[in-house]
């Protein structure tokens, strides 16, 4: 495996990207966006500014990991490494919050009520 | 030094002092502090898990010749907090995860692929340097009047209230994680990059599979233990109210990712002991594994379903049922790879060639033991049956159902069995099959009863009982002398075998694999030449091998 | 006479070994149930134990290495083996699981008409109120064959509320509430354990519970030094510490009325909407700027540190009897 | 080392245990990816804890974040960005078989922007926090104008120190590899054959960058700055 020479005009464009985005980043900070109001239990109110730095940071975490770190060019196997690492590190954080933010659900008051006892007769009817 | 090796005649043994070997290239106390040979550090780690095994093994015969007595025959309640505490951490960290990753996988990864060495050979060393310096901190914890917050470290009891030696202790755990890190990397690295020519994944030793998804758990979970380990120093240190919910801090938090790591720890510890089975069934019935792609993939099934089930130790902590049916599922579905496995093994002895050499009674003692404590886990996933067993001595007795009888069986198994391996020198046969038994014996009679106390209710981590539970402790503590016992008869035979023991050939077990195709003490770089590989592993039904 | 004294000793152990319980007492409307789950869960387990331990013990048997030289035939695969060895044990699981699952949500729902009794773990014991007004320590009297709903925290680190012979268990968690319920079937006397290590006395931390028939627990409740009821005891702290000169009863103070406000659900400032609770009070006891309703400033001070968790159960005892009067007396 | 002698014929840089360089070269940047890996996990503990703390207290947290210097944040997410591409261009320089002062300067240049970044990090940031008695442990003073908020603002603020300050670890960690590479790029040990350790280097120094790529929206941006009388 010879390695693939990345060009510098490359590597400026990209630098050039990033700067770009950390300055948009940074402008978003200052205007509000407002929140997203779903009905979704546990995301009930997503303020969007959060969204949106998120975003960005994920596009520029990307940028940097494919190209400065030449993932791109590189081997299936460095892909699935990196991507183990996020798959791993998400899994801990939205298992935590599964839990964390359903404690105060109890199975006679809490959003869920109306689904699940309709999930579980019919479990239950198996017997 | 020359690393010329003698070439072996066929059918006359060279005596292992005359040839040059990783034993005796060089000498001094030098060449092995500063050795990079994989083969020199898992005998540095033997020596050093194996004094950690009885420091810790000493705890637990206090333990329970305390518990002899319902109002406690031997030392105050503090000191049985500490006892079982350091019995736990020693156990755990110190001996149960590096047992075989550290000794035989050190030893064997690099032997088993047809590779002079693991990828970075410094960084093996350094694991080592690393797990001393943790130990030292939880010895040091020990000696400075001990540590009694259980080894969970539950806050905010060991954040905020214990009085005892937390920081040292939490340091020694946080430290010692490093090593396993290391470890586990450089077994990826050198299972990925460095297999001899010809070794394809579907031919490599189920052993170097189960570790292989050791490693994959030692990467991902021991860095979320480390954090954890280091928030709970500061928060002790400079109580900035991370886990003391008097500061607004969530002490649940914390068993979330405690349980990160240490429910697939548990896995650390089992898996390694699987891939050690997979070796010794084949080898003693002198059959080929039966379901090679099964058991291969139940092994990453494991590594990978280990870390969706944690919470199933915190069912009772005020969950919500609807993530308590998640975990629930999840740690049912977790049971399926290993009851493949059982199934597997059992299969390959049909119509097989079974002898009963000591590391075989191991194996089959390691069978009967690790399926009985995989199937007590079922109760334990199961939510209702969970609610009433959980923190009993019922969950005491499962985990050690497959800790001891599984991982600590595999590992007495498969140092018998690679011992004439890594020493040159055969053990007495009846020795090892007697002690085999012993402990097979004191470990039933004292884990057994206490499945029983567990249903009756008995909490654990209790210095004192009510009376009624006197004559099944008893029964266990009956068992606890007879298992100590058990596991000293074989220090003292493989000890005096070092120097006594007769001989053995390079392949006294007629075994298959490329570790069994060098001399015994193999030299320093394994291979004079890194073999071809062209067949499947365990083909024992081919006489002779496609390689004399 | 050695043999004399071994015969006696073996007698005296077979004895022993007789007597040796095997099942806990079932004392609760759901202990037969779980029970139930566990002899099943035994009798798969010993199932499959014996087939693995008799199939390795015939197969050592019959297959033997009989020559030093013997060379077994090669192992074949087999597919369909392979997927029935996984599939099988995959419905076992999945019948285990639903059977758990829906027994363990059934005991999860504690009836609408339960007695609530209030419990606060310290190192090391349980303080136990009733809302009544009697307290306890390491003692827990409760009526036969009526449901009782325990609601407890934990004064210092994390506790847990076992009584086997109702198989029921929960952590007691400082700086949150926690909960569950039992219906006593039998009289008599119980064992309760603290079953999260606690520290140095931990295995102290243990004490009896006492079911007694309804008339028995009433003379108990009414017996003794008579004490105020919770309500009573929290109505008095309300004044105490000022509480009553913000939370006016006609809604004219700094602060809401706390009439009727339990079990209501209200909106915060923020748009959330959360139910009034046992949890909520609670918060708004020792962290009153978390929730800010819309039309009040967040002028409340802190209580934390001030009261400790069985005070802070009276005061939300005392919100409750506010709430909840034209239940109360349809209820009882 | 007597193997070493075994394989005589082999380039400097070489290690006895494997085939030859490309193998080695493998080994080295899976290894180092698998390092990496375990960084995740291990500032993604921190990251989970400190996204659940903020659901918990969320108006201390949006206060804290308030409280912290967005300048400073952007300036210093550009100089480690520009690190960043140095970093890659003196790989670039070794890999095209540039000159060795070439690489040297690249090497140096990520130095100094690093340098820059710790500087405005520790010399402005921290030490305003420390004068505006931001800092848990140093005589944190809990300021009226939080109001509700305020009790858990030093929450944020631990947990803005900890995860900056192990930032700034990785980053001086970062520094002993820099100079090691700028001895050996000096030496003229790097060439288009063999570059394997600044290759690795790198890696590690991006994903440092990452970090913080993550750690400046976190715990400077999205804490309602927009609602903030008198923006910075």
């Amino acid at each position: 495996m010879s390695a693939h020479v990345v060009a510098v005009k490359t590597y400026l464009g990209i630098f050039i990207a990033l700067l770009v985005l950390t300055g948009l980043t940074t402008g978003a900070a200052f205007i509000d966006f407002g929140d997203l109001h779903t009905g979704i239990p546990l995301l009930r109110v997503i303020p969007l500014n959060t969204v949106v730095a998120l975003a960005i940071a994920v596009v520029k975490m990307l940028l940097v990991i494919l190209f400065f770190m030449h993932v791109k060019y590189s081997s299936g196997l460095t892909k699935i490494v990196v991507m183990a690492g996020f798959l791993f590190l998400a899994i801990l954080v939205s298992f935590t919050l599964a839990d964390e933010l359903t404690r105060g659900w109890s199975p006679e008051a809490g959003a869920w009520n109306t689904a699940l006892p309709t999930i579980l007769p019919l479990l239950h009817g198996l017997f | 030094m020359s690393t010329t090796v003698i070439p072996e005649l066929p059918g006359q043994e060279i005596p292992a002092e005359s040839r040059v070997n990783y034993l005796n290239a060089s000498y001094g106390v030098k060449s092995w502090l500063l050795t990079t040979d994989h083969k020199r550090i898992a005998l540095l780690y033997l020596g050093s898990i194996t004094l950690m095994f009885f420091v810790g093994g000493f705890f637990a015969v206090l333990m329970r010749l305390h518990l002899i007595e319902p109002q406690g025959a031997l030392v105050a309640p503090e000191t049985y907090n500490k006892l079982f505490t350091m019995h736990g951490v020693i156990m755990v960290f110190f001996f149960l995860v590096p047992s075989i990753p550290a000794t035989l996988g050190n030893f064997l990864v690099p032997m088993m692929i047809g590779a002079r060495d693991l990828a970075f050979p410094r960084l093996n060393l350094l694991s080592w340097y690393i797990y001393v310096i943790g130990a030292c901190f939880t010895l040091y914890a020990v000696i400075s009047g001990g540590v009694d917050t259980g080894w969970t470290f539950y806050t905010p009891y060991s954040s905020t209230f214990s009085h005892t030696s937390v920081v040292p202790t939490a340091l020694g755990v946080f430290i010692t994680g490093f090593s396993s890190i290391l470890t586990g990397l450089n077994f990826v690295v050198t299972i990925h990059k460095m297999r001899a020519p010809g070794l394809t994944w579907f031919r490599l030793p189920l052993f170097i599979w189960a570790m292989y998804a050791t490693s994959i758990i030692f990467i991902l979970g021991t860095p979320v233990i480390a954090i954890t380990i280091f928030l709970l120093g500061l928060e002790r240190l400079l109580h900035i109210g991370i886990f003391d919910p008097a500061i607004g801090g969530d002490p649940i938090l914390f068993q979330h990712m405690f349980w990160f790591y240490s429910h697939p720890a548990v896995y650390i510890m089992i898996l390694p002991g699987m891939g050690v089975m997979s070796e010794l069934i084949t080898c003693f019935s002198r059959k080929r594994i039966f379901g090679y792609t099964f058991v291969a993939f139940s092994s990453l099934a494991i590594a990978i379903i280990s870390f969706l089930v944690w919470g199933h130790h915190m069912f009772v902590t005020g969950q919500s049922i609807y993530a308590g049916l998640i975990f629930s599922v999840l740690s049912f579905l977790v049971a399926i790879p290993s009851a493949v496995k059982v199934f597997n093994w059992t299969a390959t002895l049909y119509k097989g060639s079974i002898s009963y050499d000591a590391p075989m009674l191991y194996a089959l003692g390691f069978i009967g033991l690790f399926t009985m404590g995989g199937l007590t886990g079922l109760f334990l996933a199961s939510l209702a049956t969970d609610v009433h067993l959980n923190g009993t001595y019922f969950i005491v007795a499962h985990f050690h159902y497959i800790m001891v009888g599984g991982a600590v069986m595999a590992y007495l198994g498969g140092i018998h069995f690679w011992w004439p391996k890594i020493t040159g020198r055969m053990y007495p046969d009846g020795w090892a099959r007697f002690a085999a038994l012993v402990i097979f014996v004191g470990f039933n009679l004292t884990f057994f009863p206490q499945f029983v106390l567990g249903y009756l209710g008995m909490p654990r981590r209790y210095a004192v009982y009510p009376g009624e539970f006197q004559v099944l402790n008893v029964m266990s503590s009956a068992g606890a002398s007879i298992l100590g016992i058990g596991y000293l008869i074989p220090l003292i035979y493989l000890l005096w075998s070092i120097r006594y023991g007769p001989i053995a050939g390079p392949n006294p077990w007629g075994a298959k694999g490329l570790e069994w195709e060098t001399p015994s003490p193999p030299p320093t770089e394994n291979f004079e030449e890194i073999p071809l590989v062209t067949e499947d592993a365990y083909n024992y039904a081919n006489v002779g091998g496609s390689r004399g | 006479m050695i043999m004399g004294l071994m015969q006696t000793g073996l007698m005296n152990m077979a004895a022993a070994v007789a007597a040796i319980p095997i099942r806990p007492t079932a004392a609760s409307s759901i202990a037969e149930g779980v029970d139930h789950l566990y002899f099943f869960l035994t009798a798969i387990t010993l199932f499959f134990t014996a087939l693995i331990f008799s199939t390795i013990f015939f197969f050592m048997v019959k297959f033997r290495r009989r020559s030093a030289d013997e060379q077994p035939a090669d192992t074949k695969t087999h597919l369909a083996l392979e997927l029935s060895w996984t599939i099988i044990p995959t419905l076992i699981t999945v019948v285990i699981f639903v059977w758990s699952s829906s027994l363990y949500f059934e005991n999860s729902r504690p009836p609408e008409a339960s007695t609530e009794i209030f419990v606060v773990g310290k190192q090391w014991m349980w303080h136990i109120q009733h809302p009544e007004g009697p307290r306890e320590i390491n003692e827990l009297h409760v009526p036969v064959n009526a449901p009782v709903k325990i609601t407890m925290t934990s004064e210092d680190v994390i506790h847990d509320f076992y009584i086997p012979a109702f198989r029921v268990k929960k952590d007691a968690i400082p700086g949150r509430y926690t909960s569950l319920w039992f219906q006593a079937t039998k009289i008599g006397t119980y064992h309760l354990f603290c079953a999260q290590y606690c520290g140095a006395d931990h295995a102290e931390m243990i004490g009896w519970v006492y079911v007694m028939s309804p008339t028995d627990y009433a003379a108990w409740l009414s017996g003794g030094a008579r004490n105020e009821s919770m309500a009573q005891t929290g109505e008095r702290l309300f004044t105490q510490l000022g509480c009553v000169t913000c939370h006016v009863a006609d809604n004219t103070g700094r602060g809401p009325s706390l009439v009727g406000l339990y079990g209501k659900q209200e909106k915060l400032r923020n748009g959330d909407m959360r139910l009034v609770d046992e949890a909520l009070i609670r918060q708004a006891i020792v962290t009153p700027n978390s929730i800010i309703l819309p039309n009040y400033p967040p002028i409340m001070p802190t209580f934390q540190g001030q009261i400790n968790e069985e005070q802070v159960l009276q005061l939300i005892a005392y919100v409750k009897s506010l709430g909840t009067e034209e239940r109360k007396t349809n209820g009882k | 080392m007597a193997d070493m002698a075994v394989h005589p014929a082999h380039p400097p840089g070489f290690k006895h245990q494997f085939e030859d360089m490309e193998q080695q070269r493998d080994a080295d940047s899976l290894g180092m990816w698998v390092f990496l890996v375990t960084e995740v996990m291990f500032f993604g503990g921190l990251f989970a804890t400190y996204i659940i703390y903020r659901a918990l207290y969320l108006p201390a947290f949006e206060t804290g974040s308030r409280l912290l210097n967005v300048k400073f944040g952007a300036v210093n997410t550009a100089v480690l960005i520009g690190s960043s591409l140095t970093m890659a261009l003196a790989i670039h320089a070794a890999q095209a078989g540039k000159k060795k002062s070439e690489q040297v300067m690249y090497l140096v240049l990520t130095m100094i922007l690093g340098a820059v970044f710790l500087f405005l990090k520790f010399a402005f940031e921290w030490r305003a926090d420390y004068n505006e008695h931001l800092v848990p442990g140093f005589h944190f003073i809990i300021r009226p104008e939080w109001g509700a908020a305020g009790p858990h603002v030093p929450m944020f603020f631990c947990f803005y120190f900890f995860m900056t300050g192990l930032h700034a670890l990785h980053m001086i960690i970062g520094f002993g590899i820099l100079s090691t590479l700028t001895v050996m790029a000096h030496r003229g040990r790097f060439n288009s054959e063999y570059y394997a350790p600044l290759e690795v280097s790198g890696l590690y120094w991006h994903f440092v960058d990452i970090v913080w790529i993550f750690l400046f929206p976190l715990l400077y941006l999205i804490g309602g700055r927009f609602a903030m009388p008198g923006v910075h």
